[in-house]
């Protein structure tokens, strides 16, 4: 019941805002499903955690613990971008760049948005979750795009062109996977449901699913945003407004990667785990490189967080390769980790872009000074984001590490540092150019509304207490992990 | 229809596919292209229709009629306005040059046939032969977009790699569960549509539809 | 030596050195430039006009200069203080002087850098140009003769199993063949360079001189007058005195006290006297035919009395 | 053994970083102070408790960290540790509190250093991979944040903590993939359990994490490769919190060494201790070198601090040469002997860091050229430094002098010794020792000389007046530590020599009896500070004595007279005529010439009629680190052209974004086929 109510609520706060001409209420409206959202997501994981995965619609909805999980990661970080999204539209109507309609089919596009996720995450047919992660390249073309400069649309081109190449492939290794299952032997009642693969999944030809796994990591490596198709990701994030590209950044690449961890649960079985975990080393690696390197001389803020989270789905390839239920859980909590670091981020960028009117690293001086909240906030959140404690991506990482090296990744572990160090040096460098200095003397600092820093301290205190407790989220972090570790 | 009747106008229908893919990186002309497009759909429906014809799936062939309308009537309709309205409607100088293109559709043929080989084992049957027909389709769709710069010829590019896999659907595993091959259809139709509204915005707004122009947002 | 007869005697032992070195040490300074006369065919001052001297000096009014704390009045007063204790540990007349445990060598090194050092941060405070170049000159001068002393110490302690000096005396006394061995002598020749730098003998640094340009010692101590002046001057002939006996009891024990009683430390007391006056006369007349190295040649000077103390460490390593 | 120490030792930590960036301008320090010495003392009380017992205490709590949750065990080698971070932090945070009104009292600062504190005191309690690495993220973090207190005012500050930042980072990686390793071939992460496995680790895997855990350790204690970033962080940073950095953070790279090497591998080859040993003698010397011939205080502080970590490795490498060529007698006192030196740099250290913050309180400067006549303005500042000057550099009735005589009293006696290797390692520590101390000497002869001796040399050095009452207990409470170790070191003795029980593999409980004097057991080496120090007093107070009788018998019996100075005849004497710093050090940056390779550049500008009269001649020479120009600067190059390449990769073409899929595919189905 509670995962109909997850859908039904924000698919519904879409239609409203797309029928009614967008005003504060809605926005806010719109922020409350998501909470509700957030809390259902919460109550699956309570009930699932223990209990066996939920069904709703005759298996076409399936919640197990790594579904629970991932709405909650929706819902937080959605509240957060939501949240902002009410100041974003009013700013945005009220400098005349966009009007009333406008603001809400915006509005109305992120509530599909959501749904088109929880939907690719609540999702028991495979078939339905591609369907729901290409729903989702649809709808964040128009936000890319939302601006309407040149920069935006040809954004939104590049994002819709390589994500729909990327995306067929994934289809085609889906097809290839239900051709392998129908293949097994009982024609009958083979289909893309994921626990019938699962069960059956021993059985598949190897060879077809070797191609078909190559084309699912290639696919949903796209949308995932790992390296030989990451090209989209730095000028589709820098260009679209600012709390969808938190969105985009914090969650829509986690699900992608979401979708990649449970075929990678099929082919473990069908082709052992070292083909697998070949393809997603050199996948996070080859990130990893990309990202350091392409991170050292950047002079555009947005574009540099982009690249930060290649970085960090790089990360996530390396610990779903080691595939061990350590590595698993270490790599769900850098999902909610980093899904809230990079969010706060986004929206602190977006605040930063309006307040100082460019994205370039160089013109914006001494922020510390003349923005103190701004400053701060975006001071930490790089912190978080870097991988120091006390926030929680130091532990996911340390314990990414560890798991690989019990593997045998060590190696990969180690070049995997390196680049962290590297790109640790140049967000480093960036990030002290930005917010170091004395501003020039006699301007007034600014003050930041109590609206817009409440919820990113708030972001960055919950990646803090992840960090640190380890009560609520241990038992969850475990149970999702055993549904596709090895 | 009999055994060898049903199995030669499947090879031909596939073929047809195969061909038209190779015919738009063959022609320059924009709306030569289009036209081959609207061709390979007709002919990817007509293969649905045999293979449902001889399965005798009232959906496939519910399928294969939908595919025919949309692929082979509404997406070329919908292109051939935003080419009317391009003058230069030409492949003017494309990134690679045709006999190039030409080679390089071979070579990834001859790939595709490579790659392919375990599946076409585990399918006896004649459409399993043809897979990596379909397969091909998709790889030279796939270079047609990475080396046309027209905004449309992207767009074609995108719908032969769609095209390709609908016919490796088909052929493989006669047509995915109604569902996703309903969402999967609907989806590149809306690609389609979204990637027509961005080429009509461009050429308004910024008068140009050649896509190497577009290089504003780089390192 | 039971309770208080042992401290008494120790007491009076320690007197008789203290007495021998702050008396000697004038004394030596007169005996050798008496020599230096007598080879340059001059007549010289007596022997005793040092002391006459420390006595003309301590009743004259003290001065300071008027920016100076109360470090500049302290530097004199540890300089002699350190000469001062070493005198009554070390083993000079005795090889069991009063707390001979605590006299290691190292630690005798670092109390005679105590007093060069008292004496630099002094020279610092008077504020002028000659206090600041006389110490920057004895501090490098210092540090380089550093390694050299402290690798001899090395050397030297390595066959004895220890770096305790009456022991190092003891054992040399009981076993000839020790000293005779190359590491000593390599030892001691590194050790007599380093004595030359410290105390201001002439390859190092002219005693007799007034040149901005190459005094150091001299420098130094240029604002004292009065009894300072006569400390700085007390302390520094200690010093030499010092350094001498320890290089002479090192290289020949020959009529040290090893046991206890009045007579023996009378005969130590002499052998010492002689030992130290014949060293004396020997460096004098090596000072009258050598000149002063320039201050940048002093470096290549003190890094061969390393490479000697080195060469002997090693063959202190090689030959056990 | 009750770990409610460590636990209160958290609470407090918190709660003082929560009542720094929560409370109020005006009590927002005090009450930071407070429960920052709340913290100290309950570790103090736990560590010494340790000490005494000789058993470790242990915390295990899976409610925090997740995945791993957290373990501490607290044995006498941290508890050592803990002791000394715990004296230094209540003398910097009591000097802090007079310090606050100069800058040192925003809301991050007086929540970092709390922070800062109580990670120093955690970390050598932390007995698993995780919260060990935990800690000296938050502790490096913590550290970097008071690094950044007034990054406003100075674009030296700014480029000072980046490169501390990075540095540390990469530091912090080397020990996490080196921890790692161990904890990974040893099943679970606790520090037990990888001691235990340890044993039978292949070579590879023991060699690998050594060196790694040397290189993360050694740039946290200043050695040379590794050490850029330590005299451009510690002077940047506010004097209390250089102090913490100086006096405790860099011994935890040491107990890092010890930790790494000793208790988790239990001993390693020959070559391990050799390395340690030869990176020692290349940092004490190059230390030391730096330290005489800098200019600004605090530069030649931390330069000095890496000599004394110098010092302290040769300590270490030679306490493990030993133990593997079979003396773990003599391996015990090199051990001890390390630990003491680490002890007694924390004392003076401190101390020289928290009056140098004074003295720039008072002059406005740091640059020694700029002081003089300091002793006469302020007599107890003048006085600290003297005594932290003195001790550090080795001079017999402070502490300075005890560690380096128990140093060389191991070398010499490791010394008739089958292998080459030792009889090659130790006269050449032995030469380093030397000429670090007599370089010390002159680096600290100028300090105390040039800055607090003679005339002010500048306005900010005449107008200079005494600091407030706590900064200056703060720092007189190190310097009667450097005078109580000095005089009485037995009081620590026992505690090092438990701790090197539970470090170095087969030491004797009891390697020195110590009394009055140190007395080696079984070796003739004895030393009696207390005794040296009184033969001093007592022979300083005859030869005034004697002074004074002099003065009175003789006839004149004329006061004291203060006059000007000599200078050659000239009337008016000016500050200007002095020494200064660079002159001071001139004679030994032209005796080493080669290793420092001072940048001196000269142009003359000529007259515009006519060049052969010169209107202008300006020299400018500054002594750049050598490392820093021929090392690091070339790998910077490199990395940023690297990254102006790879620019190119993103050159904004939608073909070329596709063509790297459409290759990448190629190239995977072939790789399939």
């Amino acid at each position: 019941m509670l995962a109909i109510v997850v859908l039904a609520v924000p698919f519904a706060a879409g239609i409203a805002s797309a029928v009614l001409p967008w005003r504060r209420e809605i926005g806010w409206l719109c922020t409350a499903t998501i909470g509700v959202v957030l809390v259902c997501g919460i109550g699956l994981a309570a009930r699932v955690v223990h209990g066996p995965p939920i069904t709703a619609f005759g298996g076409a909805l399936r919640v197990d613990a790594l579904s629970a999980f991932m709405v909650i990661v929706i819902g937080a970080i959605g509240l957060l971008a939501t949240w902002q999204s009410v100041r974003y539209l009013s700013l945005e109507i009220a400098a005349g760049r966009s009007s009333r309609r406008h603001a809400s089919l915006y509005s109305a596009l992120v509530q599909g948005f959501v749904t088109a996720m929880l939907l690719a995450v609540l999702a028991g047919n495979v078939g339905v979750m591609w369907v729901a992660v290409e729903a989702t390249t649809i709808i964040t073309t128009f936000l890319v795009g939302y601006r309407q400069t040149r920069g935006s649309l040809e954004a939104s081109w590049k994002y819709i062109a390589i994500c729909s190449v990327g995306i067929a492939m994934a289809f085609l290794g889906t097809v290839l996977v239900y051709l392998a299952a129908l293949h097994v032997g009982h024609h009958l009642h083979a289909n893309l449901d994921w626990t019938s693969l699962m069960a059956v999944s021993h059985h598949l030809d190897p060879g077809v699913m070797r191609l078909a796994f190559a084309l699912l990591v290639l696919g949903y490596g796209t949308k995932v945003g790992l390296a030989p198709m990451h090209s989209w990701l730095p000028d589709a994030h820098s260009q679209a407004p600012a709390p969808v590209s938190a969105l985009m950044s914090g969650v829509l690449l986690t699900v992608a990667f979401y979708a990649l961890l449970r075929f990678k649960a099929i082919a473990d079985g069908a082709l052992g785990v070292a083909f697998p975990r070949a393809l997603l080393v050199a996948a996070g690696l080859l990130s990893l490189v990309v990202a350091a390197s392409l991170l050292l001389t950047q002079r555009d803020y947005k574009r540099m967080l982009a690249y930060h989270s290649v970085e960090h789905m790089g990360l996530l390839a390396l610990g779903a390769a080691a595939g061990t239920p350590l590595a698993i859980a270490a790599v769900l909590l850098h999902i909610l980790g980093h899904g809230l670091a990079k969010g706060v981020l986004f929206l602190t960028s977006g605040e930063i872009l309006h307040a100082e009117g460019t994205t370039e690293i160089a013109q914006i001086k001494a922020l510390l000074a003349r923005r103190p909240a701004l400053g701060g906030i975006f001071g930490f959140g790089l912190v978080a984001l870097l991988g120091l404690p006390p926030f929680s991506l130091f532990v996911s990482e340390l314990n990414m590490v560890r798991a690989e090296t019990q593997v045998g990744l060590g190696w990969a572990a180690a070049i995997s540092l390196g680049c962290m160090a590297v790109i640790f040096g140049a967000v480093m460098s960036h990030g002290r150019h930005m917010l170091f200095g004395s501003g020039p003397d006699g301007e007034r600092v600014h003050k930041t509304p109590g609206i817009v820093t409440v919820p990113l301290i708030g972001g960055l205190v919950g990646c803090a207490a992840l960090g640190v407790v380890a009560w609520p989220l241990d038992s969850l972090l475990r149970a999702a992990a055993q549904v596709v570790a090895l | 229809m009999s055994g060898s009747a049903y199995a030669s106008s499947l090879e031909l229908a596939s073929g047809v596919v195969l061909v038209c893919a190779v015919v738009t990186l063959w022609r320059r002309s924009l709306s030569a292209i289009v036209k081959a497009l609207a061709v390979q759909g007709v002919a990817l429906g007509v293969v649905a229709l045999i293979l449902g014809v001889g399965k005798h799936d009232g959906v496939l062939i519910a399928v294969a009629c939908l595919v025919i309308a949309a692929k082979g009537v509404v997406i070329p309709v919908l292109l051939g306005r935003v080419v009317a309205g391009d003058p230069a409607s030409r492949e003017a100088a494309p990134i690679v040059n045709v006999p190039a293109s030409l080679v390089g559709a071979g070579a990834l043929t001859f790939l595709a046939y490579g790659a392919t080989g375990s599946v076409v084992a585990l399918i006896p049957t004649t459409a399993g032969r043809l897979i990596p027909l379909g397969f091909a389709t998709m790889l030279i769709g796939y270079f047609a977009m990475a080396v046309r710069r027209k905004a449309v010829s992207q767009i074609v590019g995108l719908l032969l790699v769609d095209n390709g896999i609908a016919l490796v659907a088909f052929l493989a595993t006669a047509g995915v569960p109604l569902l996703v091959e309903l969402g999967a259809s609907l989806d590149v139709l809306l690609a389609v549509v979204v990637l027509r509204v961005l080429a009509a915005q461009m050429w308004s707004k910024f008068g140009v539809l050649d896509l190497d122009e577009m290089r504003e947002l780089h390192d | 030596m039971n309770g208080i007869g042992g401290v008494i005697a120790a007491v009076l032992v320690a007197g008789a050195q203290i007495a021998a070195v702050a008396v000697g040490g004038p004394l030596l300074v007169g005996v050798m430039r008496k020599v230096r006369c007598h080879i340059e065919g001059r007549v010289g001052p007596p022997i005793h006009q040092p002391l006459r001297d420390l006595r003309k000096l301590f009743s004259k009014q003290c001065m300071r200069p008027d920016q100076a704390s109360w470090v500049f009045g302290v530097g004199p007063v540890v300089l002699v203080a350190t000469a001062v204790l070493i005198a009554a540990i070390s083993p000079l007349a005795t090889t069991h002087p009063p707390l001979g445990q605590t006299a290691d060598f190292f630690a005798i090194v670092f109390v005679l850098l105590l007093g060069s050092v008292a004496l630099a941060l002094a020279a610092l405070d008077t504020g002028t140009p000659f206090g600041g170049m006389g110490s920057s000159r004895a501090m490098t001068i210092g540090a380089l003769a550093e390694p050299a002393l402290l690798v001899a110490i090395l050397a030297m302690s390595i066959p004895a199993h220890t770096s305790n000096l009456p022991a190092l005396v003891r054992i040399g006394l009981a076993h000839p063949q020790l000293i005779a061995s190359p590491e000593r002598f390599l030892a001691l020749g590194s050790f007599l360079v380093v004595i030359l730098a410290e105390s201001g003998r002439l390859p190092v640094d002219n005693p007799s001189t007034h040149l901005e340009l190459t005094m150091i010692h001299e420098a130094m101590v240029l604002e004292y007058a009065g009894p300072d002046l006569g400390l700085v001057i007390l302390g520094e002939s200690m010093r030499l005195a010092l350094l001498l006996g320890l290089l002479v009891n090192l290289l020949a024990p020959w009529g040290i006290a090893d046991r206890a009683g009045a007579a023996a430390l009378v005969i130590g007391l002499g052998a010492l006297v002689g030992k130290v006056v014949v060293a004396g006369i020997v460096i004098a007349t090596f000072e009258v035919f050598t000149a002063k190295l320039r201050l940048f040649r002093l470096p290549e000077l003190l890094a061969g009395a390393f490479v000697l103390a080195v060469v002997g460490a090693f063959t202190a390593l090689v030959v056990r | 053994m009750s770990n409610l120490s460590l636990v209160i030792t958290a609470i407090a930590g918190l709660s003082a970083a929560i009542a720094g960036c929560a409370l109020p301008a005006k009590t927002r320090v005090h009450a930071a102070v407070a429960f920052t010495w709340g913290a100290c003392i309950a570790a103090l009380v736990g560590s010494l408790t340790v000490l005494h017992t000789g058993h470790a205490m242990v915390l295990n709590s899976s409610r925090i960290l997740p995945l791993t949750g957290v373990t501490m065990v607290l044995d006498p080698l941290g508890a050592v540790f803990v002791v000394v971070t715990a004296v230094v932090a209540i003398a910097s945070t009591l000097y802090w509190l007079g310090y606050a009104s100069h800058g040192l009292s925003t809301r991050t600062a007086s929540a970092a250093l709390p922070i800062f504190v109580t990670s120093m005191l955690l970390v050598p309690a932390a007995g698993s991979v995780a919260t060990f690495l935990w800690l000296w993220e938050l502790m490096a973090l913590s550290s970097l944040l008071l690094v950044l207190v007034d990054q406003r005012r100075r674009e030296e500050t700014r480029s000072a903590a980046q490169w501390y930042a990075v540095m540390t980072h990469v530091g912090a990686s080397a020990i996490l993939f080196a921890l790692v390793m161990l904890s990974a071939h040893a099943g679970n992460q606790t520090f037990a359990a990888i001691r235990i496995h340890a044993v039978h680790l292949p070579a590879a895997v023991r060699n690998t994490a050594f060196l790694l855990a040397l290189v993360g350790f050694g740039s946290k204690a200043g050695a040379v490769p590794l050490h850029v970033w330590l005299p451009k962080a510690h002077p940047e940073a506010p004097s209390p919190a250089s102090a913490l950095m100086s006096g405790a953070m860099v011994n935890l790279g040491i107990y890092g060494i010890v930790l790494v090497g000793d208790r988790l591998l239990g001993g390693g080859p020959a070559w391990w201790w050799l390395t340690v040993t030869a990176v020692g003698v290349v940092s004490a010397l190059f230390g030391a070198l730096h330290a005489a011939t800098s200019t600004d205080l605090k530069r030649l502080l931390a330069y000095s601090t890496a000599d004394n970590m110098g010092l302290v490795l040769i300590g270490v490498g030679a306490s493990g040469l030993f133990a593997t060529t079979g003396h773990p007698a003599i391996a015990a006192i090199a051990m001890v002997s390390a630990l003491l030196l680490t002890v007694n740099h924390a004392a003076f250290k401190g101390s020289l860091f928290l009056s140098a913050g004074s003295v720039q309180v008072a002059t406005g400067s740091r640059d020694l050229d700029g002081m003089g006549g300091l002793l006469r303005r302020m007599p107890i500042t003048g006085a600290v430094f003297l005594v932290g000057g003195l001790a550090i550099a080795a001079l017999p009735p402070l502490n300075g002098f005890v560690g380096e005589w128990l140093l060389f009293q191991s070398l010499l006696h490791g010394l008739p010794t089958s292998s080459t290797a030792v009889a090659i390692a130790v006269p050449v520590g032995v030469a380093a020792l030397a000429l670090t101390g007599g370089l010390t000497a002159a680096a600290f002869v100028k300090a105390i000389g040039v800055g607090f001796l003679g005339r002010p040399r500048s306005e900010g050095a005449a107008t200079a007046h005494e600091v407030p009452r706590t900064m200056q207990l703060g720092a007189a409470l190190l310097a009667g530590a450097c005078v109580v170790l000095g005089v009485v070191p037995m009081i620590v003795l026992p505690a090092l020599e438990r701790a090197t029980a539970a470090a170095v593999p087969g030491a004797p409980a009891h390697s020195l009896r110590s009394s009055v004097e140190l007395r080696l057991a079984g070796l003739q080496g004895v030393l009696a500070p207390a005794l040296l120090a009184a033969g001093l007093a007592l022979a300083f107070i005859a030869v005034i004595a004697i002074r004074r009788l002099a003065q009175r018998r003789s006839h004149l019996r004329l006061a004291l007279r203060r006059a000007e100075p000599w200078g050659c005849g000239r009337e008016l004497q000016t500050a200007r005529m002095q020494y200064t710093a660079t002159s001071f050090a001139e004679p030994l940056q032209q005796v080493f010439d080669d290793v420092l390779r001072p940048d001196r550049d000269l142009n003359v500008s000529h007259l515009a009629e006519s060049r052969y009269y010169t209107e202008k001649i300006a020299y400018r020479t500054s002594i750049g680190d050598v490392v820093e120009h021929n090392v690091y600067r070339p790998m910077i190059g490199a990395v940023n052209a690297w990254g102006q390449w790879a620019r190119g990769l993103q050159n904004g073409s939608v073909h070329r974004y596709l063509a790297y899929g459409l290759v990448v595919l190629v190239v995977i189905l072939a790789v399939i086929v």
